[in-house]
């Protein structure tokens, strides 16, 4: 197995030059972005000398790759700052939206993770049958439609005509679990359209795949049953792409929900960003960002090694 | 009239109902219990949809057309699936040609095993855990305890192939189909592998239909062979008249195909191309160690070996894949530069190589002129209608006609076409040496003696010097005018044909000598003993 | 004296007269009539369009609606605007000038108190407005505080404002959101993100850019104010949702409705619809010394190439009232009703461009819906509309972000607005005086700026009237501002929410006091 | 027209489908009754003889406005996509070809990309370069460049252990060449399907672009914009905005039946 915890650490330690990468990335960015924090919150109402001062006030004077040295030194102690706009400890400030993001992602991922992958190996175990065409086709509808407008649909459905759930995702105002569920329902159904298409096509498609090799047929002519072959010889050497776009749907759910969150007005992380984007705060933007972007390099790696476990030759290599 | 098989005009067909390509057509095939039927063709002669149909079973796409199939009473053309799963594993087992992509890469050898006794109910897991052990301590499988827990990729072919026969006899079955189990073997393998098989079918008074284009083996293993063309039985006989007294010309012309013999070359010829202790790694492991030969200008120089014994590795670094990492390689007296994008424009054309697998080795998106009209381009530098008839020079020159191939994709032509053109590829840089690496053990045996007679033609025409990379000794005998037998990345023994045929020095070389199968009857419990003996006498060497 | 001082403190009674008089006459109020008396009690749900992660309680940075209502809510200012657009004494019992209205005095009421229970004290009120000048003020405020010469308390409940010259609409001033009182930490500095306030409402909950939960404070000192028993104020960005909120009962009011499809959202039977006339103009400033907008008859030759019933159709969807090319609005004093009006007319525009001895005219325009929602559409059909009096005015769409510092005072023609000003001073010393910060058509017109310091200065209604009358004719004959249309300020409610027959106009919602004058039926 | 006999009829409708919104993206101004930006009407007529699908908030007559809708929203899509898959593809196939540190450059340099959320890095850039659809279509390019890049790499890393690439290496063919004639050809399919997905994707992009405030910039008609548009009077139970959504929805489906044939033959063709 130190073949394969050699593999991790080096990956991890890929992912965190990613990180500094991507910080860099975004910092320059933020720099290059028309207007800085005090523009934006004077606005109109801007004058050379209050601008002036409120720069001076947020340390927007010192040059950027002073800031930017100056975060990076605080981050490395585990200290994000604070936001620039509200004077607020970024960790502080994330870990509400924190909670809500991660909320809602495995919410919708419980539900949409599952099916789709029971879907993809129905579709393939009954490959060309009407059963498969028609999931084929309704998933590609879902994916065709912008989010907002599925979410508007289901909108239009469960909360006007049906007023069974809130158009408002207010999980700040339930304490019960079920309540949360309740509140949340809807963005989580928007989301669960989104991402199931992706990951059954996948799954079908692997497996499928998979189909095709010698073992299969050996299987067959062993006298074993056609749903057997699919579960027992199929799905565990069609694992690696599966568990990837899998990984992919996850990172989408935590990452880019923003046009959901904006819709249902749900305190999401995304939000969050497009607010710090707008208002230049730049610690809040490379915090989120960091984690968003951290979340999709855990995953990645995450879904390398799975994929590895799951395969023997490279789970115990020569 | 078998009394465990009967196969009566039997027709298989493929694609559209309306305008059909037939594979199987007319086949009767009749086997009694304990029975051997040895299957021989060439590939697409129908002989492993024969013997899938058999078990009732055919690949998609393709559908029993007509017939019956009489397995025991039950007619297998018209069972349901229900009633075919259960005889599947049950009473008909099947052995596939590689093991290594038959066996679930997923699972361990022993669970596979089980898996068939569990489905069926012959037996519980511990006992089938148990039987499991038997079967591979009677197939001479190394340590039978422990190797059933292994995962498919820690075992190698051979044990692999043996493991798959005792995974096929799980259920003690009726019948086993025998789908080119050795092919893929190197011969000091195959005759353990086929010894366990005959020993194992013979104690349990196992029918069996063994399909293979080699006939030695089949002669082997086979009380009865069947010879198959283009999906039609050609003819049925006991195996001693088969190989005596074949009626048909088909049938002769298959034996005839170890006869070619090119003269051999010997005397003094200076080297065109000389190794001086050259040595190459693959990261620590040593592929290739201290090789020193020289390739007689004008001459064939076989390197013989099994896999793993570096042959392959020598031909990379020659035509400069691999840069060796220790020696030098001498070209006309001149260093050779070891990575090829180091050589000059003139050693590069002077230098080609045809490699074993055509389809691979040829860009399958494109004609076949694509495919000669770039490298003449590139080397002649002629243009326009001078290109165009070198080009049609080359086909003629490989016995293909212009008009007809010319304009057609690679994947539109057959095995022995497409070696042809890459061997056309070849001479489109007016070459010196030529490698070739495994060029002919793909290809079926006539089409192999095809592609062996042009190449000794085009030698003689152009003068070229080869270097042969080949396991197969019959390949050797037929063209080679030096021989070096390689093992471990070392060079045992090299010098003329005759002398390594006839008397070679190393136990090794006469064992692997041993291990060529041979058309008599007896051959096989020989070579056993022989291959027992040179073993020992190795390791005591 | 007694004059002056009716004038900028009315006594209650005059006031309510006055305003039920203009309520009349003005046939504002377009809302039904309401059950006069307030009733207390009940938790209002307001969904909210703007609102930032970025926002914070620090007075100094205010800058959307979200912390405007807030602000009233919390805190309090020294003066408020009466519905009839008069100022009121709110936190100050009175407050008097000095016949050249250059020193003010304000009295500060004593049963006025923090939610801390201490009592608001001159200091308190000297810290906050110092918090809003000087050298490192970083507020929205500090141009206009700084006719300010000095500030000083006298005693514990009189502060006495010094100016550097006379100002008789001083007391307007302190209705400024940013100008709410905090408490002296005792340094003479307050502390900007105390939640200790004087208002109605206690902060309960605050997350920025999502949601604030206010509740009442059972010993708030100001009488009939403030029913509300628990006020939560949501962001809710996206208009679709604030309107399917609304209609599924989630929230009670919103702001900003969807323009497009208000028709529709007008059909819910227990949806209300309530529209205000405000101060809230679409500009397009020209800057009168670029050519070739320094040529008076160009800017009239523009003014009269707009279709500006377009655009109010159009853009405003009907919720606005064209524009006179001056920036005082029909609610504000001193409104001069007399002016003739600008309308779409190529033949004068032609003309004026024959008086410029141009027969075409090609001018870029540079905008972005920053400018306001819209100005890039209004801006489409005005260079429709202006080809048909062969001018060509380029559209140049500009981003969004730093829009205000990129574009704005630095294009010679771009879009622009003006939020409430509530006199015809405050609006035309802080874009149109000379040397003023945002004169952002960098128009000097010595007669215009005479009559400004004049008029300030002056204390007789009736002359004001004419000079304030005067200014608006300059602006609209001279000045650099083409103004198309004014807009309306719409939100919807359900029927519980109840509105005072007449609203202060300024800024949406009853100026965004709507939290401390509403209640719920 | 042999590979039209062979294809399914699911394949055949998409085709179908797909030539039809070409050429009536192609003709547009002129199959559309009235302009694209041209005010017609009121504002919501409904649907009627002159206008078969009814007016727009702008009193746009609804079917003009698809009809040019799907002029623009092809076009950028198939330039969006078109330049993703050049440079993508040429990239990835680069750095399979060469290995080592380029590759291993090359890749970081993509995860980098990728690391960041598309929808906030497309935030960022276009408020950094402005939000004209040049600009659109080259900051989604950018964005689409990644997945593509890598797609290729991983599919050109089979083709490079061919013999055939050896043979030409050894004839000491240029890098071009390898590329264009002797990879390019093998992956082809590949590329094929998943720009088929891609290609949808840009204008779903371009819709959520349009929700936040930076897509397409009105009167310019594309259909996801005019879902944007018209999306609010969904939840009157209007349809309106059913149109467009359901003009995507509709390509969207055809052209991956057309992509899942085309993968099926080439599939067919290797086995």
């Amino acid at each position: 197995m130190t073949r394969l915890q050699k593999l991790i650490l080096s990956r991890l330690a890929l992912g965190v030059v990613t990180l500094f990468a991507v910080s860099a990335l975004m910092f320059v960015g933020i720099e290059l972005l028309p207007g800085d924090l005090a523009q934006q919150i004077l606005g109109q109402s801007a004058t050379a000398e209050t601008l002036a001062a409120f720069r001076a006030e947020l340390g927007l004077d010192q040059p950027p790759h002073l800031r930017y040295l100056d975060w990076l030194s605080g981050v490395v102690q585990g200290d994000f700052g604070q936001s620039l706009a509200s004077r607020r400890d970024v960790a502080e400030l994330l870990s509400t939206r924190l909670a809500n993001t991660m909320f809602l992602a495995a919410y919708a991922a419980v539900i949409a993770v599952p099916i789709a992958v029971v879907l993809g190996l129905l579709a393939a175990l009954w490959r060309n049958t009407l059963f498969d065409r028609s999931a084929n086709i309704g998933a590609l509808s879902a994916i065709s439609m912008p989010e907002f407008f599925v979410a508007y649909l289901l909108i239009l459905v469960f909360s006007i005509k049906l007023g069974w759930f809130p158009t408002l995702a207010r999980i700040d105002s339930v304490d019960t679990l079920g309540g949360a569920l309740h509140a949340t329902f809807l963005p989580a159904l928007t989301l669960i359209l989104v991402v199931i298409a992706h990951m059954m096509r996948m799954t079908r498609a692997a497996i499928i795949n998979v189909l095709a090799a010698p073992y299969i047929e050996m299987a067959r002519l062993k006298g074993v049953p056609r749903w057997r072959v699919v579960l027992r010889h199929a799905l565990p050497n069609a694992l690696a792409p599966i568990i990837n776009v899998i990984a992919l749907n996850l990172a989408y759910l935590i990452v880019g929900v923003v046009v959901v969150e904006v819709v249902f007005s749900y305190p999401g992380l995304g939000q969050l960003l497009v607010d710090a984007v707008a208002s230049r705060d730049f610690p809040v933007v490379q915090a989120v960002g960091l984690f968003f972007a951290g979340t999709y390099i855990l995953l990645n790696v995450a879904a390398d090694i799975l994929s590895i476990l799951s395969n023997p030759r490279l789970r115990h290599g020569r | 009239m078998g009394n465990l098989l009967t196969i009566r005009d039997l027709r298989l067909e493929a694609g559209s109902k309306t305008d059909p390509t037939v594979i199987l057509e007319g086949l009767d095939l009749d086997l009694d219990r304990g029975e051997v039927l040895g299957l021989v063709g060439e590939s697409g002669a129908g002989k492993s949809s024969a013997g899938l149909a058999a078990m009732g079973f055919v690949r998609d796409g393709v559908r029993i057309a007509g017939g019956r199939i009489d397995f025991d009473g039950t007619d297998l053309a018209r069972a349901s699936h229900a009633t075919l799963r259960r005889l599947h594993g049950r009473r008909i087992a099947y052995v596939a040609q590689s093991a290594a992509a038959s066996f679930n890469p997923a699972h361990r050898l022993i669970d596979q095993f089980a898996e068939g006794p569990l489905l069926h109910g012959t037996a519980d897991a511990a006992a089938a855990h148990d039987d499991a052990r038997a079967l591979y301590r009677q197939m001479r499988l190394p340590n039978p305890d422990e190797i059933g827990f292994r995962y498919p990729h820690e075992v190698s072919g051979g044990q692999l192939q043996r493991a798959m026969t005792a995974m096929a006899m799980a259920c003690r079955p009726d019948l086993i189909i025998f789908d080119e189990p050795t092919t893929a073997l190197d011969v000091t393998t195959q005759i353990e592998v086929l010894g366990a098989m005959r020993d194992i079918t013979e104690r349990y008074g196992t029918a069996a239909i063994y399909i293979t284009h080699d006939l030695a083996v089949v002669s082997q293993m086979a009380d009865r062979i069947t010879v198959m063309r283009h999906g039609r039985e050609v003819e049925t006989a006991a195996t001693q008249r088969m190989l005596e007294s074949p009626e048909q010309d088909y049938t002769r012309s298959l034996w005839a195909v170890r006869s070619i013999r090119k003269p051999a070359e010997t005397g003094p010829a200076e080297p065109l191309l000389t190794l001086d202790g050259v040595g190459a790694h693959y990261r620590s492991f040593k592929a290739l160690d201290g090789i020193d030969f020289a390739l007689a200008r004008g001459r064939t120089t076989a390197v013989v070996g099994e896999s793993g014994s570096g042959k392959s590795t020598l031909a990379k670094v020659i035509a400069g894949l691999m840069a060796p990492s220790e020696g030098r390689v001498l070209w006309d007296g001149a260093p050779l530069a070891g990575d090829h994008a180091k050589r000059s424009r003139a050693q590069l054309r002077e230098i080609q190589m045809i490699y074993q697998m055509a389809d691979t080795a040829l860009n399958p998106r494109h004609t076949v002129r694509e495919t000669l009209d770039r490298p003449v381009a590139f080397f002649t530098g002629l243009r326009g209608k001078a290109r165009r008839a070198r080009v049609r020079e080359l086909m003629e020159l490989i016995e293909l006609d212009p008009d007809t191939f010319l304009d057609r994709r690679i994947p539109e032509l057959s095995g022995g076409q497409k070696q042809r053109v890459g061997i056309a590829r070849a001479l489109a840089a007016k070459p010196r040496f030529i490698i070739c690496d495994e060029i002919t053990s793909a290809l079926d045996q006539l089409v192999a003696e095809g592609i062996l007679k042009l190449l000794i033609r085009l030698q003689k025409e152009l003068g070229l010097t080869y270097m042969f990379i080949t396991h197969d000794l019959a390949t050797v005998e037929a063209i080679a005018d030096e021989v070096v037998v390689m093992k471990e990345g070392r060079i045992v023994e090299a010098g003329p044909r005759g002398q390594i045929f006839e008397a070679p020095q190393q136990a090794y070389t006469r064992r692997l000598l041993a291990s060529v199968p041979q058309m008599d009857a007896g051959w096989l419990d020989r070579a056993r003993r022989d291959a027992a003996e040179a073993r020992s006498a190795e390791t005591a060497a | 004296m007694t004059q002056f001082t009716s004038f900028a403190a009315p006594s209650r009674r005059g006031f309510l007269a006055g305003s039920a008089a203009a309520g009349l006459a003005l046939g504002m109020g377009l809302t039904p009539a309401r059950a006069a008396e307030p009733q207390k009690g009940g938790t209002l749900r307001v969904g909210f369009t703007q609102g930032s992660t970025s926002d914070s309680l620090d007075p100094a940075t205010y800058s959307n609606d979200f912390m405007f209502a807030t602000s009233y809510a919390v805190f309090s200012t020294l003066v408020e605007i009466a519905p009839d657009g008069s100022a009121k004494p709110d936190l100050a019992e009175s407050y008097e000038a000095t016949p050249d209205a250059a020193t003010w005095t304000f009295r500060l009421r004593d049963d006025a108190t923090f939610s801390d229970g201490k009592t608001v004290a001159a200091k308190d009120v000297v810290a906050s407005i110092r918090h809003h000048m000087g050298e490192q003020s970083k507020s929205g405020v500090k141009p206009l505080l700084e006719q300010i010469a000095d500030i000083k308390a006298d005693g514990d409940n009189v502060v006495v404002f010094t100016l550097k010259s006379g100002n008789a609409d001083f007391p307007f001033i302190f209705n400024d959101y940013h100008l709410t009182i905090r408490q002296d930490r005792g340094d003479g500095t307050i502390d900007p993100d105390s939640r200790i306030g004087t208002g109605g409402y206690v902060i309960e909950a605050f997350e920025p850019g999502v949601r604030i939960e206010l509740v009442r404070r059972d010993d708030y000192w100001k009488q009939g104010a403030a029913h509300f028993d628990k006020v939560v104020i949501l962001k809710v960005g996206d208009a679709a949702a604030r309107m399917n909120a609304l209609m599924t009962g989630e929230v009670d009011l919103i702001d900003r409705p969807d323009l497009k499809t208000i028709h529709m959202l007008e059909r819910n039977p227990n949806v209300r619809i309530h529209t205000q006339d405000g101060t809230l103009h679409y500009t397009m400033p020209m800057h009168v010394n670029t050519a070739p907008f320094d040529d008076v008859n160009v800017r009239m030759a523009l003014k009269h190439a707009i279709d500006r019933e377009a655009i109010v159709q159009k853009v405003l969807k009907g919720y606005g009232t064209v524009g006179n090319d001056h920036p005082i609005a029909s609610s504000m004093p001193f409104y001069n009703a007399d002016l003739e009006q600008h309308a779409y007319d190529p033949e004068k525009a032609r003309h004026y461009l024959g008086k410029a001895g141009l027969d075409s005219l090609d001018v870029t325009l540079h905008t972005a819906d920053a400018a306001l929602n819209g100005a890039v559409d209004a801006s489409v059909l005005f260079s429709e509309a202006a080809k048909a009096a062969g001018i060509n005015v380029g559209v140049s769409r500009e981003p969004d972000d730093g829009y205000w510092s990129n574009v704005w005072l630095q294009k010679p023609f771009c879009t622009s607005y003006w939020g409430g000003r509530p006199t015809p001073d405050l609006m035309f010393s802080a874009g149109y005086a000379a040397g003023a910060d945002w004169n952002d058509t960098n128009w000097q017109n010595e007669r215009f700026n005479e009559l400004l310091v004049a008029a300030r200065a002056e204390l007789d209604q009736g002359r004001r009237a004419e000079m304030y009358g005067e200014m608006q004719k300059l602006c609209q004959t001279d000045g650099g501002a083409l103004i198309p249309a004014f807009g309306q300020y719409v939100s919807a409610m359900n029927q519980k929410v109840q509105t005072p027959e007449k609203v202060s106009e300024m800024w949406d919602l009853d100026s965004q006091r709507f939290i401390e004058r509403w209640w719920l039926a | 027209m042999t590979l039209l006999r062979t294809a399914p009829p699911t394949a055949i409708f998409g085709l179908l489908v797909l030539a039809a919104t070409l050429l009536i993206g192609l003709f547009a101004p002129l199959v559309a009754p009235y302009g694209e930006t041209e005010i017609v009407g009121a504002e919501y007529l409904p649907w009627s003889a002159e206008h078969p699908l009814g007016t727009d908030n702008l009193g746009r007559d609804m079917l003009s406005r698809m009809i040019f809708g799907a002029r623009n929203t092809v076009g950028l899509a198939l330039l969006t996509t078109g330049i993703a898959f050049s440079v993508g593809a040429a990239l990835g196939m680069f750095a399979a070809l060469k290995g080592g540190w380029v590759d291993q450059l090359m890749s970081r340099a993509v995860d980098v990309l990728m690391a960041v959320p598309p929808l906030i890095l497309a935030l960022m850039l276009l408020a950094i370069i402005g939000p004209s659809i040049p600009n659109m279509v080259g900051v989604i390019a950018v964005i689409y460049l990644a997945p593509v890049f890598r797609l290729s790499r991983a599919a050109a890393m089979n083709v490079v252990a061919l013999d055939f690439i050896g043979a030409a290496r050894l004839r000491g063919e240029g890098t071009v060449w390898l590329l264009r004639r002797e990879i390019l050809p093998n992956i082809s399919s590949t590329l094929v399907a998943e720009a088929g997905l891609r290609f949808c994707f840009v204008f779903l992009f371009i819709a959520a672009l349009s929700f936040l405030g930076i897509g397409i910039q009105p009167p310019t008609a594309d259909w996801g914009s005019m879902v944007k548009e018209n999306a609010t009077l969904i939840t009157f139970g209007d349809v309106t905005p059913l149109i467009p959504a359901g003009a995507i929805a509709l390509l969207t489906v055809s052209i991956n039946f057309i992509v899942d044939w085309m993968l099926h033959r080439a599939s067919g063709l290797k086995s």
